[in-house]
């Protein structure tokens, strides 16, 4: 926000109403605008710090700048150990740091679920956008497969990759992301099919804007308000997914950890362990709570409704 | 007379992020029984607040009546309870809301939310209330009423909505009716028609009327005094006859003057330059245009059906009709915006629905549109110089950067805007700049011909009157040919050279403007232009309202619905006199 | 019966009850199984829960006693004559089933024939080969069988003599056949089943001979017995009552024990969270044991491909990790360091096998490690050794001895190692497969003799993943088949191993395993056999 | 209506038809097979029992032998638990899951919409605050996390719940708290959002026009109309709750259609794969066709035929 918005909203803000309020208001673009209603939601904004933080702490929070340890080396003989100056979040059952081993379950937590959400984000757009676009026959062809494709049981499919790709975090992400695109494209195809008989898209077409221009200049952009309330909301659905996949021994393979398997693996033991449980599984609730958080205060910068 | 309801000193101020904002101040004014007290005044200036005040319907907080009393009947409606209010509201104080479409409940059937309020009010047993409820609905003049009673609100069209909201408004025969703009949202035929019905119901059951609306010529026919209202204050009371003939404040004054008047002729039009009026040289010929949709489970709705006409150059045709007769349609079908169904238009002598998809793209230079929505035509996401540029930008028709700004900025001065504007979005501007944003748009690739959709249809009567003298001023600079689609007349009369009304997809007459509303001769003519109000009491007191075949039939008590009351089938235009067609068998 | 380095620990505490509190009055055991039997066809099973419930519902030719030896069952007594080639058994004539039918020879013709019939593919079929026939019968449908094939049953050798004799004749002398007659494949099944297509799952009226009948079977639930008063050793039989619970959560199960709803709990139907073996054992140090049993945990190496192929790499990995640190550490079930194949509890000449031949075939040596990595490296022109994939199917416990392995070759050898978890059918057809470079695998005894360890390397074999081969292991497998003298055989087993792992090291012993329990106090007469398989008819309650 | 019902319900025999197809090919394609174990069944065994099963014959054989005994109904035995038919099996264990799903089901609705409402009555007061921040952290929390702390506190430490074991109604109640956590807590954050937005619809204000109560205005005006974000949330929901509980199954030890799935899967029980999947697939069909029945019961605006969108 520049200076001079900030005083032209002053100047609005002694008008009548916001009929005169916009008048007087200097162009703020509507992301800008957006960004600044994000802004002054305070819970949003503590969830994108706790993001932020955790991202910049999964990325060093294993370094020598925090902890002598890997994530891998194993000291048994110092197993289980209860949190100390030395292991500030104490030790696992083969001896391995558990701050090193959360905040590298966290990198891999996030990387599955920021990378599933895109993927996710990428084919559902498309789809959905070629299916509300077309609509008629495409659509009923499309919507069908995507129909029988949601109605086939996830395990199967996700065992089926881990054999036929190599056990590995890429096969993790494209087992979720095989059925998971599936709910973004059907929101896709609503908002285009709600959009695509408005009249600003009539107006780009009597001006001859092609196919392509009419789709992503002015359809999709103008689906961006529940793409990315989806979007968020994917992220945290992806991170558990892949704990239920670490619970059915399916997540990441070991000595790897995500959040999901180190809770996993505590759970066996975390009354006499509970370190071992609490930090990684405060850390993943901390993490979902901010996503949800993030997205509610997302949906209400990008709801027009509350724009006025 | 005794006044039922007095409001007096009324300020209601609302706590808003940007502090307090007082939306009514210092109102007063009274309404005598079976009388009708017209409210006007701009869009925001504390029409409804006021009316809400006196059912305390309005969420307190964030609003608050800061002073002033309410005396209805006697009581003092400010000082009382919730609970006490729920007995008076409903019962003793019916109220209308301006949109038919929201303000029934979707999901509840019409019957049972005439009922609910009988039965609340006037504790009758279910049979009871149902008997009533029919009565009420047959007073309103919805016909079948017994089978409509088991109909959604999404089953009745507009007009039949807003006559069951004023059943359930009367249902309990309140001595006092608040309509809160009961007819903006429905065209002109309907609108007269609930108006109508309100008359009649008044004269029936002698009710008090409080009429909020902004329309004058509303006003000029149903109401006994009127109270102008302006930035929440009242600037001006008075008999209807006293503000018409003789308004006192300057916003009244304008008020009055912004409206185009049908029974006033029309003031010569300049030719444009460079157009030899009087050339016939037709730009753009429809022939036997047909443009159906297809409604699922083989149900086809003709939206346009067989229609044929000339535009010429630098004239403009006007086209008129009832909402929903098919006039977007046949100018959307005109730009091949929709694939037409069948029949050609020639455009400068090419067949326009022949061309291939970069002819066609070629072409669109030459054709526009002003859309009759103009906030929705525009894409909230882009700035005023992308909607502009856009156009530039398809069929590169700037060089560089520096140069589509120049073009942008040159188009936002024509149309009367504030280059400086341009990095400005959408829903930044009022409604009548967003207009000219659209206008500037279709200006942007040099068209010869534009098509404009009701452009004046969402705007404030004040604005109106600015756009359509831009548009008459851009025809006359640059020689422009327009197709000018509107469901008012007074303002079509005004701007185009020739008219051609519209019935059920199908043109039942074309002829100069003058001669049409001189002498009209198509029954569907007829009716629409007495339905018209016009803004002088004393012309609307002696008007007589041509009813619809329906209504007619209704009136008679035959019933039944009219599917095609005019015949028009298979009706051809008869040329009556030079330039004057008519459909069959009218002629 | 369990490894005389357990005898201190063992379960196999009979006989105390005149020592101990008396008899309680209630007479109901509560135990848990962690799976659902998946059948109760002794001619289908081949699973421990299974196993575990069969022991109560029959009986076979003999039962194993407490201490480990066969002990009249159906048959009173039996001879077996001097080539070791016939046995004779004679049926104890009280022996009934449980609707009263007599059991006789017969019946145990009937049932072995059904095990055999090629139609009915009994998984353990081959349990029965050794048989005269029975291996040619059993295959007369299989176009690739080399052998000769018999399609009457009245050729192989089996023959009901009289109504309580029954003459079986074997097609090599077997030492361990005797035992084989306890187990499942060899238990009677009464003759209805074959015309009954429901007489395994129509529970309520279930036909057995052991000493308990079938009383409740709820899905998921639980299955309960009841004691078999027509059997013909009821007096031996002290519980009135067993309740299994069918639940398979570790940590519910612990509780549920802690809690006195279980009266035993862990291993073979269970098992408990290793997390928790160190505060159990601690907690409840008189009812917690760890028995040894007759399984070997070990990793294979894929013997055919670099860097495996070269025996001083293996050799060099085997002696680079501290099987103790593991067992204390990682499994914590008290488990033994293994240096060898065949596990204790297995017969030798006239103990145990592994007490009369010590598998001190190596030792563990970090600097001896490393200098045989070197040397087999230069041998195979490795300038450094690439990755190693180590694999395992998915399973807590696997993945930290996997991990812990890995980590220890990383310090000790300097040799990276990716650890990948496979889901099990796909691990198990990798390893098949030789889609490996190591792999985990474990093997639990079916029978006592050390020929069920050391058969499986030999060339061809099914079992053999490593596809190892080694002409001097197989000929002296091949002798312990032809000689019955049980010392020849155990020298010829013994040198056997030498050369599978002092030799060639083509499979990397890590533990030899324990059974891992609680009892409750009270609980006594519990039977932990070699191979693990629990055996609960005996026991009893004392009073509390 | 009943033209659109049949023309759906060919539909999702045809989608059936695709699944099971799939699921059949799909499953070949996993390596492993019911017999694979680690000590391997010889071959000249492992023959018998491909006789047995019929596993020996050609794909395309199998194919049309399976779709063959579909079509009839006849979804085989399994191949695990051996003399148990898989159509059996699915009831069996399915009613465990269902008595658990539906409770879990009625709560969330039930629990989640009262909240719901709460919250947005009282919209921007302190129990709206209250509700939705607890309504955050149940979406925020795994449910094998939820389930392992309430089992591990009111079952193992306070012994308010049997540990073991499955059959009273007590029982019940932690799975169906864990398994019901998240759903409540979305539904009644759309609950929240859906009412706010018709508690300020013109139609509300109407309806105190007519001087309604405001329990009146409530349950006749308010709840039907902001119910419909609600039941399209309940149609997957209803299908992940009761298909989608393997790890509460698991936690508990409830013998239900989840476990036996995941189970089915290690064990290559291809009968029951494909059973299970073709009943998964039965149920996740329903569950979107009884949305839209219910769209239309509870919106009359929607017609069936021109429903549009997930
Ligand atoms: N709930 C509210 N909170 C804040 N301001 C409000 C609220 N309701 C109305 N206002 C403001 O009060 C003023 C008067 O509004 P009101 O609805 O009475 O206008 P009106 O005369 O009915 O206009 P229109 O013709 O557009 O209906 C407007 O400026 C409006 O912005
Ligand atoms: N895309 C479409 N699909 C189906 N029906 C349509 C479509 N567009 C318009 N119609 C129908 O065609 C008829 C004519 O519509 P059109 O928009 O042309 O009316 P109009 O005369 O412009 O009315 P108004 O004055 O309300 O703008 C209407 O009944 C309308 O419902
Ligand atoms: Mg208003
Ligand atoms: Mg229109």
């Amino acid at each position: 926000m520049s200076g001079t918005n900030n005083n032209n909203n002053e100047t609005a803000n002694t008008g009548l109403d916001s009929q005169a309020a916009l008048k007087s208001q200097e162009s703020v673009s509507l992301f800008k605008d957006a960004m600044y209603r994000l802004a002054t939601n305070k819970a949003a904004m503590i969830s994108l710090a706790v993001l932020v933080l955790v991202v910049i702490f999964s990325m060093i929070g294993p370094t020598s700048l925090f902890s002598s340890y890997n994530y891998y080396s194993n000291d048994l003989l110092n197993a289980n150990a209860a949190p100390s100056a030395e292991h500030w979040f104490g030790t696992d059952e083969l001896g391995r740091d558990v701050w090193v081993r959360t905040w590298v379950g966290a990198r891999v937590s996030l990387t599955v679920g920021l990378a599933a959400a895109l993927i996710d984000l990428v084919i559902g757009v498309i789809y959905g956008a070629i299916m509300g676009f077309y609509g008629g026959r495409v659509d009923g062809i499309m919507n069908k497969f995507s129909e029988i494709l949601y109605s086939l049981p996830y395990m199967l499919v996700v065992i089926l990759l881990l054999v036929v790709l190599e056990p590995s975090l890429t096969t993790i992400i494209i087992a979720l992301t095989i059925t998971g695109w599936i709910s973004m494209s059907w929101i896709v195809r609503g908002e285009i099919m709600q959009l695509k008989n408005r009249d600003f898209i009539l107006a780009a077409r009597s001006m001859g804007a092609s196919t392509g221009r009419q789709l992503f200049r002015h359809l999709l952009p103008n689906a961006v308000g529940p793409i990315l309330v989806t979007l968020t909301l994917s992220i945290p659905n992806a991170i558990f997914a892949e704990a239920f996949l670490s619970f059915l021994g399916l997540g990441v393979s070991a000595p790897k950890s995500s959040l999901g398997s180190m809770i996993n693996d505590a759970l066996t033991g975390w009354t006499l362990y509970p370190w071992r449980m609490w930090f990684p599984a405060g850390l993943m609730v901390m993490t979902m709570l901010a996503f949800n958080l993030l997205g509610d205060g997302l949906r209400d910068a990008l709801d027009p409704k509350l724009r006025k | 007379m005794e006044p039922i309801l007095t409001v007096k000193d009324l300020s209601v101020s609302f706590t808003t992020r940007s502090g307090e904002f007082d939306a009514v101040k210092n109102v007063s004014f009274e309404l005598g029984k079976g009388e009708t007290l017209g409210i006007v005044g701009e869009s925001g200036s504390g029409k409804s607040v006021t009316a809400q005040t006196i059912m305390k319907l309005i969420p307190s907080p964030p609003s608050k009546v800061k002073s002033g009393e309410i005396t209805f009947h006697g009581q003092d409606l400010l000082n009382k309870t919730d609970k006490q209010m729920e007995a008076i509201r409903g019962k003793d104080i019916g109220m209308i809301f301006q949109d038919p479409m929201t303000s029934l409940n979707p999901t509840i059937k019409i019957g049972k939310q005439i009922t609910e309020v009988l039965r609340k009010h006037q504790n009758m047993s279910k049979k009871d209330a149902e008997k009533s409820a029919l009565e009420m609905l047959e007073l309103v003049g919805i016909k079948n009423a017994e089978a409509r009673m088991n109909h959604y609100p999404h089953q009745f069209s507009g007009g039949m909505r807003q006559r069951a909201m004023i059943a359930i408004a009367l249902a309990c025969r309140p001595s006092l009716l608040i309509a809160d703009e009961p007819t903006t949202a429905l065209d002109v035929t309907i609108q007269a028609q609930i108006l109508d019905v309100m008359k009649d119901m008044q004269q029936k059951l002698g009710t008090s009327i409080m009429l909020i609306t902004h329309d004058l010529g509303v006003v000029a026919g149903m109401c006994d005094r009127v109270v102008v209202m302006k930035e929440g204050e009242v600037v001006e009371t008075g008999t209807t006859a006293e503000i018409f003939s003789n308004p006192q404040h300057p916003y009244t004054i304008k008020l009055l003057n912004a409206l185009p008047r049908l029974d006033e002729p029309k003031k010569e039009k300049p030719t444009p330059v460079g157009i030899i009026k009087g050339a016939n040289k037709p730009l753009v010929q429809v022939k036997n245009l047909k443009q159906y949709f297809n409604l699922g489970k083989g149900n086809i709705l003709k939206a346009v059906n067989d229609v044929s006409f000339d535009i010429f150059e630098g004239e403009t045709l006007g086209v008129v009709g009832e909402s929903g007769c098919g006039k977007s349609t046949t100018g959307r079908t005109i730009l091949r915006l929709y694939e037409p169904t069948g029949g050609n238009v020639n455009f400068n002598g090419t067949d326009i629905y022949k061309l291939s998809p970069r002819k066609m793209k070629e072409m669109r230079k030459d054709m526009q549109m002003i859309f009759q929505d103009p906030y929705a035509s525009l894409n909230p996401r882009f700035n005023v110089m992308d909607i502009i540029g856009e156009s530039l930008d398809i069929h590169g028709l700037a060089s560089s950067k520096a140069e589509r700004k120049r073009r942008v900025e040159e188009l936002l001065d024509l149309v009367g805007l504030n280059p400086s504007h341009a990095l400005r979005y959408p829903h930044e501007f009022s409604g009548g700049q967003r207009q000219r944003i659209g206008i500037a748009r279709a200006l942007a690739v040099d068209p010869k011909f534009i098509i404009c959709d009701e452009p004046l249809s969402a705007l404030d009567v004040s604005i109106q009157a600015q756009v359509v003298n831009l548009l008459e001023e851009l025809q006359q600079r640059l020689g422009l040919t327009y197709l000018f689609i509107a469901h008012d007349l007074s303002m079509v009369k005004h701007i185009s050279d020739r008219v051609a009304v519209m019935y059920m997809g199908k043109v039942v007459e074309l002829a100069e403007s003058e001669e049409l509303y001189a002498n009209p001769i198509h029954p569907y003519t007829k009716t629409l232009l007495s339905a018209i109000p016009v803004p002088d009491p004393e012309v609307e007191a002696s008007k007589r309202r041509i009813l619809l075949p329906e209504e007619q039939a209704l009136k008679n008590g035959s019933g039944g619905p009219v599917n095609d009351p005019y015949n028009l089938q298979n009706a051809q235009l008869i040329e009556v006199s030079k330039g004057h067609w008519v459909a069959e068998p009218y002629v | 019966a369990c490894g005389s380095k357990n005898e201190g620990t063992g379960n196999t505490d009979t006989g105390s009850a005149t020592e101990g509190n008396g008899l309680a009055k209630d007479q109901v055991l509560k135990i848990n199984l962690s799976a659902e039997p998946p059948t109760l066809d002794p001619a289908q099973a081949k699973d421990s829960q299974t196993n575990t419930v069969l022991k109560f519902l029959y009986e076979g030719l003999v039962r194993i006693d407490a201490d480990g030896k066969e002990a009249p069952g159906v048959a009173k007594d039996w001879d077996i004559s001097p080539d070791g080639l016939k046995y004779t058994f004679n049926l104890n004539p009280d022996a009934k089933w449980s609707n009263g039918d007599a059991i006789t020879a017969e019946d145990f013709v009937r049932s072995w024939e059904r095990a055999l019939k090629p139609e009915t593919a009994s998984p353990y079929a081959y349990q029965l080969y050794y048989i005269k026939g029975a291996e040619g019968y059993n295959l007369s449908k299989d176009e690739t069988y080399k052998g000769t094939k018999i399609t009457d049953f009245s050729q192989v050798g089996v023959k009901a003599t009289d109504e309580h004799t029954l003459e079986v004749t074997l097609e090599n002398p077997t030492p361990y056949f005797l035992g084989l007659t306890a187990f499942y494949t060899y238990y009677p099944v009464h003759k209805s089943a074959d015309t009954n297509d429901k007489f395994f799952t129509d529970y309520k009226n279930m036909i057995v001979n052991g000493p308990f009948t079938m009383d409740q079977y709820a899905k998921g639930q639980k299955i309960v017995v009841k004691k078999n008063e027509g059997y013909h050793a009821a007096s031996d039989i002290k519980l009135s009552e067993i309740n299994m619970s069918l639940t398979n959560s570790s940590a519910s199960e612990l509780q549920a024990y802690k809690s006195g709803q279980l009266d035993y709990t862990g291993a073979p139907n269970g098992e408990i969270p290793s997390d928790q073996i160190p505060s159990v054992k601690a907690e409840l140090p008189d009812e917690f044991k760890a028995t040894g049993i007759a399984s070997t945990y070990y990793y294979q190496f894929n013997v055919n491909e670099a860097p495996f192929n070269n025996v001083k790499i293996r050799k060099a990995f085997a002696m680079a990790i501290e099987r103790q640190l593991i067992v204390d550490k990682v499994t914590q079930g008290g488990q033994i360091p293994a240096f060898g194949f065949v596990p204790p509890g297995i017969r030798g000449e006239n103990g145990e096998f592994r007490d009369e031949h010590k598998d001190d075939y190596f030792t563990e040596n970090v600097e001896e490690a490393k200098k045989l990595l070197a040397e087999g490296m230069k041998e195979e022109g490795y300038t450094t050794l690439p990755a190693v994939t180590l694999i395992y199917n998915t399973s807590d416990g696997h993945a930290k001895i996997a991990l812990a392995v890995a980590d220890m070759w990383k310090k000790n050898l300097g040799v990276d190692v990716k650890t990948e978890n496979q889901e099990w059918g796909v691990f198990l057809e990798n390893r098949q497969n030789q889609n490996f470079q190591v792999a985990r695998a474990g093997w639990s005894a079916d029978y006592n003799d050390p020929y069920n360890f050391l058969e499986m390397w030999t060339t061809g074999n099914t079992n053999n993943d490593a596809k190892f081969s080694n002409e001097q292991f197989d000929k002296d497998v091949k002798e312990t088949v032809k000689s019955a003298d049980p010392a020849t055989r155990m020298a010829a087993f013994a040198d056997a191993e030498k050369v599978l792992i002092q030799d060639e090291m083509a499979v990397m012993p890590i533990y030899y395993y324990t059974n891992v329990s609680l009892t409750k106090p009270y609980l006594k007469g519990v039977q932990l056999d070699f191979s693990g398989a629990i055996d609960f008819t005996r026991a009893y309650l004392e009073e509390k | 209506m009943v033209k659109y019902v049949l023309k759906k319900l060919l539909f999702m025999l045809l989608s059936l038809f695709i699944l099971a197809s799939a699921t059949f090919f799909l499953m070949k394609a996993i390596p492993g097979d019911p017999f694979t174990s680690e000590k391997k069944v010889s071959p000249e065994i492992r023959a018998l029992l491909e006789v047995k099963y019929g596993l020996d014959k050609p794909m395309y054989e199998q194919y049309l032998k399976y779709m063959g005994g579909i079509i009839q109904g006849d979804f085989g035995v399994s191949m695990k638990y051996l003399n148990q038919d898989v159509t059996g099996m699915i009831t069996q264990t399915f009613t465990a899951s269902l008595k658990l799903g539906i409770f879990a089901i009625i709560i969330s609705i039930v629990v989640g919409v009262l909240l719901g409402l709460i919250a947005a009555v009282y919209h921007r007061k302190l129990i709206d605050d209250i509700t939705m921040i607890l309504a955050v952290i149940g979406i925020a929390v795994p449910s094998f996390l939820l389930a392992s702390l309430v089992q591990y506190v009111f079952a193992f430490k306070l012994g308010w719940f049997n540990v073991m074991g499955f059959d009273g109604p007590l029982d019940y109640v932690l799975p169906v708290a864990a398994l019901s956590a998240s759903p409540i807590a979305f539904i009644a954050r759309l609950t929240r959002s859906s009412m706010l937005e018709v508690l300020h619809a013109d139609y509300i204000k109407t309806a105190k026009a007519k001087g309604l109560k405001w329990p009146a205005i409530m349950f006749r005006h308010v709840l039907r109309n902001g119910i419909l974000p609600v039941v399209t949330y309940v149609g997957p929901m209803t299908a992940n709750i009761i298909t989608g509980s393997v790890v509460i199954e698991q936690i508990f030890n409830i013998g239900g259609i989840g476990k036996v799935f995941v189970e089915s899967i290690t064990n290559r029980d291809y009968t029951m794969i494909m059973g299970i999947t073709i009943f998964y697939g039965i149920l996740l069909m329903l569950a979107r066709f009884l949305t839209d029945i219910a769209y239309v019961l509870i919106d009359p605006r929607i017609k069936l035929e021109s429903r549009k969108g997930a």
